[in-house]
């Protein structure tokens, strides 16, 4: 049964046609993944289904009337529910009063906290995250705070959910505990828009595909098409290898952690990174693997512990001295912490070489903006010009945009904290061929990544952390999926070091 | 747009015959000013002259900016009430080199000339408060005074006058000096605080009527009796205050005729009349005896 | 047992402002044996009515994001609409007193109107009102005190001799404050909008509504303040609380709202205001010299906002 | 072409407060004859010099998404102890000037370091330092003005009896003002620590040390908007600039900044001091009455800064 469509989408933002004349058709009980190169219009379509955007042209329909959504609220009343890319969370509120935004319990016209409460316990156990409903929001790591997008948006009890990219940055244990929500609610009749660049899931939860480029609809599959074609349609050619690992001899160790520890959140942490190595560091979330990133790179303390880069041993947090050393961080937050959403394109490409680039503290302007254009030409990031605001790019390319910051820098010792996050299948390759490119130079890379294939695919060492403790190290060779799972849930029962 | 009811505007026919002037009052947030204007304003009107007043807002920069919006207008003449009597010299300057003659009202001018000033000494006008008071109090007690804002021109004078004037009486002790910033409201607060630490005084000298109404209500029934008050301005409030006894006196000095004898030579300078170097309009203490001499508006 | 250390520790946190009150209080007790008697506390108390009441309306508005440059001129407004309307065209003091708050509420509207759909930051917004306030309390006034309806002035006497009502105004406004941010939808979308303006806006809150609500508020705020100030001294000025907009805000952030939204809270600002009036209470007891008290003030200020910032960062 | 049609798109965009002045102009032209004469043209520029110039200086620090309200005291500090220093110990007049400009910096750099070390809001931090600031300007002076020495006096004169000194000083200041935001890598560290602290942070920008020299430059921009003042008038106040914070502020804002951060110009800075003082000179030209004036600079203020907005919505 057909429950939503849309014909001939159309909108336009200065200097782009983001979508030409789109159409949707979305069943009851069905999962519709949308899929598209990074700026293809997938967010941008999905938007005008929630009320965050109004088309220039089209019309949407529900249930074969026509609808007009002129805001969030409208859409809400319409049982349409959506999960954007970027978090749309209100950071110093508690993880209960978010789960409530804009429409808390009330009682004799105040707000009836306790059930707000209790409701928040409900929908927290019903994604299987462990958090107190008293937290605020800004306290949890990315992926806990996905977690309760996805709770929010299940607590409006919606007749469409709409989830923009939900797994970008969740690891296997939490897409499967969505995916089993996920079949629930279509067994339960709710019409369910689904977008993702990981291939592997369409299959796993998709009944239908609309693929999307340069903003036109270029083609509806069934799911079970096979990933080779949806890579075609998608991208226009295909991709013969998803992960094009060259690997060297190692050597030199240019990264030496030994001993570190941060009281409550991780401890007695040691390995090493060689140049020519691409070390994957995989584990569940949680488990800390952002937080020994940050320690190492100096934008947190740690308690005990060293770091060595490159033979030196830059103070403890303190980034520019790790800078200095050799060392740079792609953190996974890429609006909070990557990005400064408010300037252009070239502005942020050049963020980290800035300092170099200045003489007598004057800034070499003309310089900074050939080598930002080099690399946007070398990440084919989409846009209208590097004068484009960040802001406005869309949610692949702005990632884009933090790790070409990073390869402008030419850092000894690179962290990538989900480099690939967001990023469509095609731009994945030449990122991956980017960085056999830094390791072939001799640069090393210490490689974060929730996506265990592109973990095992990338990576010469495997370390595998959880609950603030590395619990052990595969080579690339003795590696497997299950393995890794192994070692990541085996000290889950243990004691938590904090 | 001038028939605003400040009606800053006043055109008239015969006499000044259509003489412009411009007026640069220091602050119309006071109404010790606010008639000053009137005052002037009203001459105008008699004398068919065109004034246009500006406030300066207790700004001398803005008030120099004034003057040569003047100037700019081909003012015949100008009326100053500066701001502070040295930072007036530059304006007063800036109307010279337009050969425009300027009239001082209520402060003078240092450092420059002037056609006129016309004033009441805010220093005489402190140490006649300073007699005031030590009459009302016997020549002995303990007295507080509520100043200005810090660093104003009528602040300092006023204070000075009333300190050179107490030290003639021994055993009258300043026991506290406390800004109350010219306003009723903080007049009202800082009394009542020094109540607290000083709960033996009789005597409130306050540098303005507005800080003296305020300590009027926070004394109560006390002020005018047991403590003697004596404001400075002679505002319309201030005189009903002073009529009805809880304010015992208040230095008054006739701002509306300072206003109107200042237009009146600004009419005469502007017709290149000869007009004397300095006019002081005389101040007065108004008192329950002789308050009813004075206009309350 | 842990819920408890949770609360414990948050109600410190979050009144990290209470610790410098109570080192500014137990100073002056030590420094001056007049600071601590009930009159002289009673008496501070009157003199943080104007500011806290100020200061609470504020709170919505800097939740918000916001700012209001505007309350103080509101309130001298709002005051001489009132003493006006009852002594010239002669409207009993009720309808007076009715008329006076909608035209601080109004001023509020037009804040907010400009700020939600006329897109101007509040910065201008309310500096525009700030400015038109206070022309029009001058204008009608013709910059010359009108006295306050007798009914109404009795807002600034004392009950039964000893409670002052200034007090008692303030601490209901303070009470009607904390429960319209803790337990009002309007209260909590105010936080929402400030946190995250998008998120509140795609969360189906209707963020132009919600703000022209809390502008409204602030601008009704105003108007009480400004008609107990008028009636502390039975008279309305045009001139009334001139710069009070400054320390309100003052007072809003030392209570540990933060300027960019999404934070603050109401017993925060009673506390803020109070460090404030504290403090130019002692200093008039103590007879600090005119020069030297600004500078002091500043010290304090700066000194009361550090202690909390340094106990947030040994805490976490 | 494609580049050109940006740009010129941009260039408008960003000077949106340009069309306000232009419309000012236009409207008071046609109203009074006298507005478009040179020497009135000149004077409205001698009258937006220290507003500028406080305003310059402001911009950087509103760009790191910060606020400076001491700058009006800082001047006026700064002024007191040039001439002090001048005539009390009787230093030459070079040396006293740049005492005062060290004096201007110094109360910058003590703004930075307790918002870059003690994490006080700038907001209360710079409300603490304009209570300090005015406190020790008056009790440097004791409250009475001193003569500034002549040497320094001659910045408030006009060279060859035409061109104000005060306006060139503007037009220097703000010059290095643009070079400074757009040229240096202090100026782009401004824009990105206002954009997003975090990000710049872990890009390598050291923030703390970055506010400093952020502070450190308003101060010394207050310093020099001072002795500008100070010398028009031909003497130090104690009380001279008090509540051009909010004037520097407004012009910052009317010129497309944001308080926020992240974004602001100084050519948007400077037309925005034109803008307010274009609007006193107009005022004062056509007779509006004291009164009505607040009214209407109210007004005009939001007016301005609404064609800005509603200019920006129709483009996008
Ligand atoms: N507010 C905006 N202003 C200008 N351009 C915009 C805006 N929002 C989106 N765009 C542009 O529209 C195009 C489509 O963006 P959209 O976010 O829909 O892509 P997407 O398919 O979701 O990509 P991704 O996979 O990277 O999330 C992009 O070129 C983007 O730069
Ligand atoms: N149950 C919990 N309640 C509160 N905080 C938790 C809990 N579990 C973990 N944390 C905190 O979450 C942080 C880990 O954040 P984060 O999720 O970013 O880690 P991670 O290993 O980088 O995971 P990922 O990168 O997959 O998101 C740690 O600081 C840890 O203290
Ligand atoms: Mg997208
Ligand atoms: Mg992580």
């Amino acid at each position: 049964m057909e429950l939503l469509r849309a014909e001939g989408l159309r909108k336009r933002f200065p200097g782009v046609l983001a979508l030409d004349g789109v159409d949707l058709t979305v069943r009851a009980g069905e999962v519709h993944v949308l899929l598209g190169e990074n700026g293809a219009g997938k967010s941008t379509l999905i938007k005008m289904l929630s009320g965050a955007y109004h088309p220039d042209e089209g019309r949407v329909l529900l249930d074969g009337r026509a609808v007009h959504i002129r805001t969030a609220g409208d859409a809400q009343r319409l049982g349409i529910a959506t999960i954007y890319q970027e978090f749309n969370l209100v950071p110093e509120l508690s993880v209960a009063e978010n789960l409530s935004l804009g429409r808390p319990p009330r009682r004799f016209g105040f707000v009836d906290t306790k059930r707000m409460h209790e409701r928040a316990v409900e929908l927290l156990a019903r994604v299987g995250v462990d958090v107190d409903p008293r937290t605020p929001v800004a306290r949890l790591g990315i992926a806990r705070m996905q977690m309760v997008e996805i709770a929010k948006a299940l607590a409006l009890d919606a007749r469409v959910l709409i989830m923009d990219e939900p797994t970008a940055v969740l690891t296997t244990g939490e897409v499967e505990k969505l995916f089993s929500i996920v079949r629930r609610l279509r067994e339960e009749g709710v019409a369910i828009v689904f977008i993702t660049h990981h291939l592997e899931e369409i299959a796993a939860i998709g009944d239908r595909v609309t693929v999307l480029r340069d903003g036109r609809s270029v083609g509806e599959v069934p799911a079970d098409t096979p990933q080779d074609e949806l890579v075609r349609l998608m991208v226009g050619r295909p991709i013969d290898q998803q992960f094009p690992r060259e690997r060297g001899q190692a050597g030199e160790p240019l990264l030496k952690v030994t001993g570190l520890g941060r009281k409550g959140v991780f401890e007695d942490v040691s390995f090493e990174v060689r140049a020519g190595e691409v070390v994957g560091l995989a584990g569940l979330v949680g488990a800390g693997r952002t937080e020994v990133a940050r320690a190492v790179f100096g934008a947190d303390r740690y308690d005990t512990g060293e770091v060595t880069v490159r033979g030196r041993r830059p103070a403890r947090g303190d980034v520019v001295a790790a800078m200095e050393a050799g060392l740079g961080l792609v953190p996974e937050d890429r609006k909070g912490q990557g990005l400064v959403l408010g300037a252009d394109i070239g502005e942020n490409l050049g963020l980290v070489t800035m300092r170099g680039a200045t003489r007598a503290g004057f800034v070499d302007r003309s310089g900074q903006r050939r080598a930002a254009a080099e690399v946007a030409e070398q990440l084919g990031i989409r846009m209208t010009g590097l004068a484009q605001e960040v802001r406005t790019l869309s949610g692949g390319n702005q990632q884009k945009v933090v790790i070409g910051k990073w390869l402008e820098a030419d850092a000894g010792v690179l962290i990538l904290d989900e480099p690939t996050r967001g990023i469509d299948v095609g731009a994945k390759v030449e990122i991956y061929q980017l960085i056999n490119q830094l390791t072939a130079s001799g640069h090393a890379v210490l490689m974060i990544s929730s996506d265990l294939p592109e973990v095992l695919g990338m990576s010469d060492r495997i370390l595998v952390m959880a609950r603030g403790r590395l619990v052990g190290e595969l080579s690339a060779a003795e590696a497997t999926q299950d393995g890794v799972m192994a070692l990541a849930v085996a000290e889950v029962a243990g004691p938590r070091g904090r | 747009g001038s028939a605003g009811p400040s009606g800053s505007n006043t055109s008239g026919s015969p006499g000044g015959a259509n003489i412009k002037i411009g007026m640069s009052v220091s602050t119309l947030n006071n109404p010790y000013f606010v008639q000053l204007r009137d005052g002037a304003q009203a001459e105008a009107q008699k004398a068919g002259a065109t004034l246009t007043v500006t406030d300066a807002q207790n700004d001398a920069s803005q008030q120099v900016n004034q003057v040569q919006n003047f100037a700019s207008q081909a003012m015949k003449a100008i009326i100053l009430n500066p701001v502070d009597s040295d930072a007036a010299a530059p304006a007063a300057k800036a109307a010279e080199r337009a050969n425009i003659p300027v009239i001082a009202a209520d402060r003078g001018v240092n450092g420059a000339e002037v056609a006129q000033t016309v004033a009441s000494d805010n220093v005489t006008g402190g140490k006649l408060a300073a007699q005031e008071l030590a009459e009302l109090l016997g020549h002995k007690g303990q007295v507080v005074v509520l100043q200005g804002v810090a660093g104003t021109s009528a602040a300092r004078d006023r204070g000075q006058g009333f300190t050179e004037g107490i030290k003639a009486f021994p055993n009258i002790k300043v026991v506290a000096q406390q800004p109350a910033d010219f306003d009723r409201t903080k007049g009202l607060d800082v009394m009542t605080n020094l109540l607290q630490s000083n709960p033996g005084i009789n005597g409130v000298f306050a540098e303005n009527d507005e800080m003296a109404l305020g300590a009027i209500k926070a004394l109560g029934a006390k002020a005018g009796k047991e403590v003697k008050v004596v404001g400075f301005d002679g505002t319309p409030d201030g005189l009903k205050a002073v009529k009805a006894g809880t304010m015992n006196a208040s230095v008054a000095q006739q701002p509306a005729l300072l206003g109107q004898q200042a237009v009146a030579a600004a009419i005469k300078a502007a017709k290149g009349e000869q007009i004397e170097k300095t006019v002081a309009v005389p101040v007065k203490v108004a008192t329950t005896e002789n308050v009813d001499e004075f206009k309350i508006s | 047992m842990v819920g408890n250390v949770f609360l414990r520790r948050s109600w410190l946190a979050e009144n990290g402002a209470l610790v410098a009150l109570v080192v500014l209080v137990v100073a002056l007790s030590l420094l001056s044996s007049d600071f601590l008697s009930v009159t002289n506390l009673l008496n501070v108390g009157v003199q943080a009515a104007v500011t806290a009441i100020l200061a609470f309306g504020g709170t919505f508005v800097i939740v918000t994001g916001g700012i209001d440059l505007s309350v103080g001129s509101v309130a001298a407004l709002s005051a001489i609409v009132l003493a006006w309307t009852a002594a010239v065209p002669g409207l009993p003091w009720p309808l007076a007193t009715v008329v006076s708050l909608v035209v601080g509420v109004v001023c509020g509207l037009v804040n907010a109107a400009l700020i939600a759909y006329g897109k101007l930051p509040p910065f201008i917004a309310t500096l525009a009102m700030l400015g038109i306030a206070r022309g029009l309390a001058l204008v009608i006034s013709q910059g010359s005190p009108i006295p306050m309806p007798d009914a109404v002035s009795h807002l600034g006497d004392t009950i039964g001799g000893y409670l002052p009502v200034p007090v008692l105004v303030m601490l209901v406004m303070g009470a009607l404050a904390a429960v319209i941010l803790n337990r009002t939808y309007v209260g909590r979308a105010m936080y929402a909008i400030g946190g995250n303006e998008e998120a509140a806006r795609l969360s189906g809150i209707k963020v132009s509504r919600q703000k022209l609500i809390t502008y409204a508020l602030s601008g009704g705020f105003a108007a009480v303040a400004g008609i107990v100030l008028a009636s502390r001294l039975a008279s309305a000025q045009p001139q009334a609380a001139a710069g009070y907009e400054l320390d309100a805000i003052a007072a809003v952030v030392i209570g540990g709202a933060s300027l960019s939204g999404g934070k603050g809270r109401a017993l925060g600002t009673f506390v803020g205001a109070l460090i404030l009036a504290v403090l130019r209470n002692g200093l008039n007891l103590l007879s600090v010299s005119a020069f030297w008290q600004q500078v002091v003030i500043g010290v304090v200020i700066a000194l009361a906002v550090l202690v909390d910032t340094l106990r947030r960062r040994g805490m976490s």
